[in-house]
């Protein structure tokens, strides 16, 4: 069985890397255009069908490597699965002709680094993998060659580099503490470690550049909406969650509360999550509007992980409820993502179901009840509840969750706003319809298969939330459409006059 | 003083003028005469001194032969060059200017 | 058997200066390569039964000193013998091709270049002090001459210049034997330096030594009485600059040193002894920086003779009052640049005249693109350069670590910057040559090859002079050898 | 003498002999010469495989002799020689191989391999050396070798390089020579030893053993480009591509920073620097030269110049490591030696290709080379990537060991300086891989040259390719056996525990 793990791990991660070599050829490019889809495939088979617990050791590997999988790791890994598998469909479609192969041999590094990155357990192949798909994932940024997708890369690209000195200097600094290059082992080191906060301050901006972190977050409203269509899916649902992940994996929860990185981190979440909102709701262009929303969710993600700094007894319920959170908020907004390179039929209730589509994971992000998002946001309620928190600013925590998902209607509200004025009618090719289809269904409908953990948090049955959240579920909405319904119709007022 | 210890003195005025010779005259003959003058006087010093103190002595008297021989050889070198110098040159001096300065290739 | 090689040494080279003068150039060849082959077997023969057996005197004829010619052979003498007997078949073999057969007095050349051997195996093997003249003088007139083969007035106007100062200083040197044996009655250094076992110095004796070194400087071309020498060693035919270089300056320094180590202790004195190595080390910056200004190639080559003298004279102070083992470290680091330096200088100046050949010119400028062309007589050049650089490993490196040892051993520090500036210098001239010769230059496209034999000799001395720092060990114990005092007078 | 005795003479001569051969083959001798430097170049590689297995398993390498009085001559294979003997010994073989393709049809070419081979004898002394003055003999000979390579193209500009690469390396020359001999005055003949000689020294000669170490480091740092000695450096990169390359990479820069390693290790002894006090200041200085010629290299607009800048700067990681007082960083000083190496030279390489194909020198005219030579600029992009330190290639595997050992060592500012440096990289190397990938490619190169099939000539194809893969194999498989960094761990262990 060890056997069985040990080669779906080592395929799902070698066949996106090794991927590259068919662009040797310039004859095969089709054969490159086709196998994108199936290249996260080991790696959502060994999400799906492998119970955590194994590892892999690769005594060889830069400083000993050793690969492993928990319940945490299962769920990034198959968000990261799905979403890659999803996009590239969607990407077969999607693509043309221009410079193909340079991009699939982007896609393949990038998807190699994010999937080595969920299963990597040592320090050594974590941060190569996490580099891997920081500096491939530049192909994917800038690959239009247009200016703007210049200067987006640039951005990009200088703060992914301070991001990544920054996670060297914190893992070098916490290894050394711990004496050891094993992830596990530097969080109690880090606890103890007379340079604590050193450490702590430089894992968290380190990984904060990529998870959007308030101030690190200048690149995200560049790079995503200028990648194409696939690449920004992936990079807005599946990568930003590299930077939580790096978080949960390095940073000291269960050890020790720290009720000052935990303040520190409410405040970062707060600012994210209501900043980017208040940023958001003034942009554009869809897929502009739709990497602000993602800094306002990663914001709300902060929120919790700035609690489980400060209440180390509630760290572990906490991560599932963090990991939860991230998968729904990963597939939706890959979802929401893919629908911006959509083009709307033209029969009338073609076009009726499509916007409906296209809406569903976007009312399912603002927590639409019988949805993926309803569910995460009442685990998260609960998850912080203020009286089972032992954290000092635990009060706040309530109307911060609920201005965040007013303000995530918003932004979900003005991104259809935005889409309506630019998306286009024609037809779409069949595999990006097929890809766009699929994210949708796993979005809304697949997700309650899949294995997360929600026990003692949301009563069941899990996707009928009860009455009393019903309503704690429904009138931020409502606020926020009531929001957007005023400041529809004061721009009419203003503009007529 | 004895006469030994005079015959020295003497060879060393001797020197003396030659080596004022030597250095201060341009004409390579009267520089040629000098060196013999200086020579003799190297000569006269050399017979004289040892003299002066053990008396008859042989040795110097059989080295002093031998210098005159090479004096002589020296010498004879000596105007052949310059006899052959002038002929090209037609100078008789080392400060004028010859005809041609640079070493032609070989 | 070793009555046999004495007279082998002294008597083949006089023998065969007669025997060529008879002949014409072409056939003073034939004759004096088999003349060659015959000297060279019997100075290795000499150096073999030296080193197995040590030193002794020999009494020529079976005259004993002062009135007979009395030989001292040890191992510094042997050594210098077989030096000599290297570089100057060498010299004659590259000059039995390079000189032009067709001028008249080129016949001249062979007989000179006998006696002039005959006299350096004199000045190498002499016991006493009237005997090195004798030998000097023959050196000088036949070194004279051979610059006089140039033929043209700048030639005699350079050997006349030569002949005056080698004369003035063989009178000064002459000067002092005679104070000297006024003083002493005695013509060897050992009979003066037993003398003095149990006298006192009388006053005045440093003059003598003052008169002969003066001489011997002179001769040797120590800064600032070097001014003859450039001119005449640039103007010579390079086979005659070669052995001009290599060995003549050698033959005088070589009484001067052996003065000094005997007497330099009793009779001279710490101002004098730093005096001289003050003028040495001027020599190696002054003759180092006039070889850098140089246009013409053997000009720079004679130049560097100059400086390369000036470490000579470092001798006089490194072996003033200084302990036993520090002197023996100076005189073993001078003997190894005498050897290097002959050799390099040799392969040097013979390879110059191999690219006087080939361009046409004796301008460094004229150089141009010769590296494509002539690669092996350059990289002979260079070797020699790397050993006058004193760069490892060859002879001249292994002297100056010697010398270096000496100086810090001594505490005379300012002698180590001397070595080490005076090695920049080196090589800053040599690589002035380099960089012509690598300039990529298409216009002149055109040189004459010369021939294989040509290149072939200063590619051996130049590799003989590398070479040395390798085996220094082996040559420095064989001039260590015990000596068998049994003849001293 | 055993035959032991003899392999290192033979791994030596190897080089020294094809030499000989190469400059008497005639000029049109193509295939001859071409067959005697593979040759020569590959039984080098054996000898050196065989010494390294000995030298694994304990087997003692050497001989010696009495050269100038006082003096010994010492060749000799510890660990760490057959470090840098291994390196010089992979590299020359690629570096031939892409010289013999670089100088097709160009004049010299006996010169050139002659002097070549002559440089790579050089290096294989200098690692072999058992003393230092063996030592010094090989150093001043590559200097020499490696002159007539600088100046190969005879313009006037190369020859202007090769005076200031003269002026340089012959006065570190003689200020190294001043050290050793002074050293040996004080101390007598010292071989190189693990664990050095000085760990319990009379305390009268500490003053002058400062002062000795001081002038070692004055003179090694010259070719080890430290600043303010590493003028020359850049400057030198008019010479052709495999000379830069081999110049960078593996000979010179590499010479300098071998003998400044001997110098703290085998005489000294790291302990014992570290009580002399002189080993702090030279990481200081270490340091500063990693980021002030990093930041030189940013403003380079020349290719070459460039990839000069970054060497001096990488070179001082291994002054870096060693200068840090504990193993562990030692071990990431030394490991950088070979790395370093290999991802230079394949970035060297990369630019002669680009240069000779496509008559590229300046950065400015690198648009969308990458659709042109694509394998090129993968080795390009891999090289760039391993400077960075980007992981897993093998500038991360030393970054990583080497900040790990500062840190062990308690000397935290390392991290400062060593991320500072990885900015810095990045920043100037990032935006030329920008211009390879992703910029559209210009109207027309300015010398494009066609060889056929490839991109470029095959000779000049795989060896940059070759190089690369290394640089991520040494990085990915850093903890097998015979990997450089267990290698480097080996001699540190042998030198921390002798």
């Amino acid at each position: 069985m060890i056997a069985f793990e040990s080669v779906l791990v080592l395929l799902a991660v070698g066949l996106p890397l090794l991927y590259p070599i068919l662009a040797l050829r310039a004859g095969w490019a089709r054969v490159l255009r086709y196998s994108m889809p199936v290249l996260p495939l080991p790696a959502l088979v060994l999400a799906l069908a492998t119970e955590p617990g194994w590892q892999l050791e690769l005594p060889w590997l830069l400083n000993g490597g050793l690969w492993a999988m928990d319940e945490l790791r299962r769920l990034f890994l198959l968000l990261t699965a799905v979403l890659w598998a999803v996009a590239g469909i969607y990407a077969v479609g999607y693509l043309g002709a221009h410079y193909l192969q340079r991009f699939c041999v982007f896609w393949g590094l990038t998807l190699a680094g994010n999937i080595g990155l969920t299963v990597a357990v040592d320090a050594g192949s974590f941060y190569s993998f996490f580099a891997l798909m920081t500096f491939a994932g530049y192909g994917l940024v800038v690959h239009e060659g247009t200016a703007e997708a210049s200067h987006a890369g640039r951005v990009y690209l200088v703060m992914a580099v301070l991001g990544e000195m920054a996670i060297l200097a914190g893992l070098l600094l916490a290894s050394a503490a711990a004496d050891s290059q094993m992830l596990s082992d530097l969080p109690p080191a880090i606890a103890e470690s007379p340079r604590r906060d050193l450490m702590m301050a430089l894992l968290v901006a380190g990984f904060g550049v990529k998870a959007g972190l308030p101030l690190l977050h200048f690149w995200l409203p560049l790079a995503h909406p200028v990648a194409p269509t696939p690449a920004s899916a992936v990079l807005s649902g599946a990568m930003i969650k590299a930077g939580l992940l790096g978080w949960l994996v390095t940073l000291p929860f269960g050890d020790i509360a720290l009720q000052g990185w935990g303040t520190l981190m409410l405040g970062a979440g707060a600012v994210g999550s209501i900043g980017a909102a208040v940023l958001g709701v003034c942009q554009q262009r869809p897929k502009a509007v739709l990497a602000y929303s993602s800094i306002s969710q990663m914001g709300l993600m902060v929120l919790m992980v700035g609690a489980a700094m400060a209440d180390s007894e509630r760290a572990p319920v906490l991560f599932s409820v963090i990991a939860l959170y991230a998968l729904h908020h990963g597939l939706a907004k890959g979802s929401l993502f893919l629908s911006a390179g959509m083009s709307l039929p033209a029969g009338r209730i073609r076009r009726a179901a499509v916007w409906l589509l296209i809406a569903l994971p976007g009312l399912s992000l603002a927590g639409l009840p019988f949805t993926s998002g309803a569910l995460a946001k009442l685990a998260m309620k609960e998850g912080l509840a203020e009286d089972k928190l032992d954290f000092a600013l635990g009060g706040y925590l309530s109307p911060l969750m609920t201005a965040g998902a007013v303000a995530t209607l918003l932004l979900v509200l003005r991104y259809f706003w935005t889409l309506s004025g630019t998306l286009q009618t024609g037809r779409n090719p069949p595999m990006l319809a097929a890809g766009w289809l699929m994210a949708i269904g796993v979005s809304l409908m697949a997700f309650w298969w899949m294995p997360w953990e929600v026990e003692g948090l949301v009563k069941s049955p899990l996707w009928l939330p009860a009455p009393y959240q019903l309503w704690a579920l429904i009138w931020p909405m409502l606020l926020a459409v009531a929001l957007a319904g005023l400041t529809l119709w004061a721009t009419r007022v203003v503009r007529h006059r | 003083m004895t006469a030994p210890l005079l015959y020295a003195l003497a060879g060393a005025i001797l020197c003396g003028i030659g080596l004022f010779g030597l250095l201060w005259l341009s004409h390579l003959l009267r520089k040629l005469v000098a060196f013999n003058i200086m020579g003799s006087g190297v000569f006269l010093v050399l017979v004289g001194l040892p003299q002066h103190q053990g008396g008859q002595d042989p040795v110097p008297q059989a080295l002093v032969l031998t210098g005159i021989v090479v004096a002589i050889a020296a010498t004879a070198l000596a105007v052949v060059l310059i006899r052959r110098y002038y002929h090209l040159s037609g100078l008789t001096s080392l400060t004028g200017e010859p005809a041609s300065r640079e070493g032609a290739p070989e | 058997m070793t009555l046999w090689l004495m007279a082998g040494l002294l008597f083949t080279p006089l023998a065969w200066a007669v025997l060529t003068l008879l002949t014409d150039f072409a056939w003073g060849r034939v004759v004096t390569w088999g003349g060659i082959v015959v000297q060279v077997l019997v100075s290795l023969g000499l150096w073999l039964a030296v080193s197995r057996d040590g030193g002794f005197y020999y009494g020529l004829g079976g005259w004993e000193a002062p009135l007979g010619i009395e030989l001292r052979v040890d191992g510094l003498a042997v050594t210098f013998v077989l030096l000599t007997a290297v570089v100057a078949s060498a010299c004659g073999f590259h000059a039995g091709v390079y000189i032009d057969p067709d001028k008249p007095w080129h016949r001249y050349f062979w007989p000179l270049f006998w006696f002039l051997w005959s006299g350096l195996n004199a000045v190498w093997l002499g016991g006493d002090l009237f005997n090195l003249y004798v030998g000097l003088e023959l050196i000088s007139l036949s070194a004279v001459g051979l610059v006089a083969l140039g033929g043209k007035a700048a030639a005699l106007r350079a050997s006349l210049r030569y002949l005056l100062a080698a004369l003035l200083g063989s009178l000064a040197y002459l000067l002092g034997v005679a104070l000297i044996y006024g003083q002493f009655g005695t013509l060897s250094i050992a009979g003066v330096v037993f003398w003095l076992e149990d006298h006192p110095v009388p006053a005045g004796s440093g003059l003598a030594l003052a008169l002969m070194v003066t001489g011997l400087a002179l001769k040797t071309a120590l800064f600032p009485l070097h001014r003859w020498l450039p001119p005449a060693h640039g103007i010579a035919q390079s086979p005659v600059s070669a052995l001009l270089s290599a060995l003549v300056v050698k033959a005088s320094f070589y009484i001067a040193a052996r003065l000094w180590l005997e007497l330099g202790e009793p009779l001279g004195n710490l101002a004098a002894a730093q005096l001289v190595g003050l003028l040495g080390s001027a020599a190696v910056v002054w003759g180092s920086w006039l070889a850098l200004r140089q246009s013409a190639l053997k000009q720079v080559v004679a130049y560097s003779s100059v400086a390369q003298i000036g470490y000579l004279f470092l001798l006089f102070p490194l072996t003033y009052s200084v302990s036993e083992s520090v002197s023996q470290q100076a005189q073993q680091g001078i003997t190894l640049q005498v050897i290097s330096h002959a050799l390099a200088k040799a392969a040097m100046f013979l390879a110059a005249g191999n690219l006087i050949l080939s361009t046409g010119s004796n301008r460094v400028d004229a150089l141009t693109g010769v590296s494509r062309f002539l690669p092996f007589s350059l990289f002979s050049f260079g070797l020699a350069g790397v050993s006058l650089m004193s760069l490892p490993p060859s002879g001249g490196f292994a002297a100056k670590w010697l010398l270096l040892q000496a100086s810090l051993g001594s505490g005379q520090w300012w002698w180590v910057l001397v070595l080490l500036t005076g090695g920049l210098l080196s090589a800053a001239y040599v690589f002035r040559i380099y960089r012509a010769s690598f300039l990529e230059n298409s216009e002149t496209d055109e040189f004459y090859h010369p021939s294989r034999s040509l290149e072939v000799i200063p590619m051996v001395l130049a590799l003989m002079a590398i070479g040395l720092g390798m085996v220094s060990e082996e040559v420095l114990s064989v001039m260590a050898l015990p000596f068998e005092e049994e003849g001293s007078p | 003498m055993t035959l032991n005795a003899w392999i290192p003479v033979f791994a030596l001569m190897t080089s020294l002999v094809a030499a000989l051969v190469i400059f008497l083959l005639p000029e049109k001798g193509y295939r001859l010469r071409t067959t005697v430097n593979l040759g020569a170049a590959l039984v080098k590689l054996g000898l050196v495989v065989v010494m390294v297995w000995g030298v694994f398993r304990g087997v003692d390498y050497g001989l010696s002799f009495t050269m100038v009085p006082g003096v010994t001559f010492v060749l000799k294979a510890d660990a760490l020689s057959m470090m840098f003997a291994g390196l010089s010994a992979v590299l020359w073989l690629l570096t031939t191989i892409y010289a013999v393709g670089y100088l097709e049809d160009s004049p010299n070419r006996s010169r050139f391999f002659g002097f070549f081979s002559l440089c790579v004898a050089s290096t294989m002394g200098i690692a072999l050396a058992g003393n230092l003055f063996t030592f010094f003999l090989f150093y001043e000979m590559l200097t020499l070798s490696t002159y007539p390579l600088v100046v190969h193209r005879g313009t006037e500009k190369a020859l202007r390089a090769g005076r200031t690469y003269l002026i340089y390396t012959l006065s570190g020359g003689a200020v190294l020579l001043l050290a050793i001999a002074w050293l040996h005055g004080v101390a007598g003949d010292l071989p190189f030893r693990e664990g050095g000689h000085f760990i319990d020294a009379d305390p009268e000669i500490h003053r002058s053993l400062i002062l000795i170490f001081i002038l070692l480091v004055a003179g090694l740092g010259v070719k080890a480009a430290l600043f303010p000695l590493h003028g020359w450096l850049p400057q030198a990169m008019v010479a052709p591509a495999p000379v830069s390359a081999l110049l960078h990479a593996v000979a010179v820069v590499k010479a300098g920073a071998f003998g400044i390693v001997r110098v703290v290790y085998d005489i000294y002894g790291v302990e014992a620097s570290s009580a002399l006090g002189v080993l702090e200041p030279l990481a200081w200085l270490a340091a500063f030269t990693i980021l002030y010629a990093s930041v030189r290299a940013l403003s380079q607009v020349d290719l070459k110049r460039r990839l000069a800048f970054s060497t001096i700067s990488q070179v001082s990681y291994i002054i870096l490591g060693v200068s840090l007082f504990g193993p562990v960083a030692a071990a990431g000083g030394l490991v950088h030696l070979l790395h370093q190496g290999l991802m230079k030279i394949t970035l060297f390489f990369c630019a002669g290709n680009y240069a000779e194909t496509l008559g590229i020198h300046r950065i400015d005219e690198m648009d969308g080379v990458g659709r042109r030579m694509p394998g090129t600029s993968l080795a390009f992009t891999i090289g760039a990537f391993g400077m960075i330190g980007a992981p897993p290639l093998a500038g991360f595997i030393t970054k990583w060991v080497l900040g790990s050992g500062a840190l062990a060592a308690g000397m935290d500012w390392v991290i400062a300086v060593l991320v500072l440096s990885s900015l810095l990289n990045a920043a100037y190397f990032l935006p030329i891989l920008h211009r390879l990938w992703f910029r559209e490619p210009q109207a027309s190169w300015p010398e494009e040259r066609f060889w056929g099939r490839l991109e470029t000539s095959a000779w000049l194809f795989w060896p940059p390719l070759l190089t690369a893969v290394m640089t991520v194999m040494v990085g990915v498989l850093a903890s097998l056996p015979f990997s450089p960094l267990s290698w480097a761990e080996l001699i540190v262990l042998r030198e921390y525990s002798p």
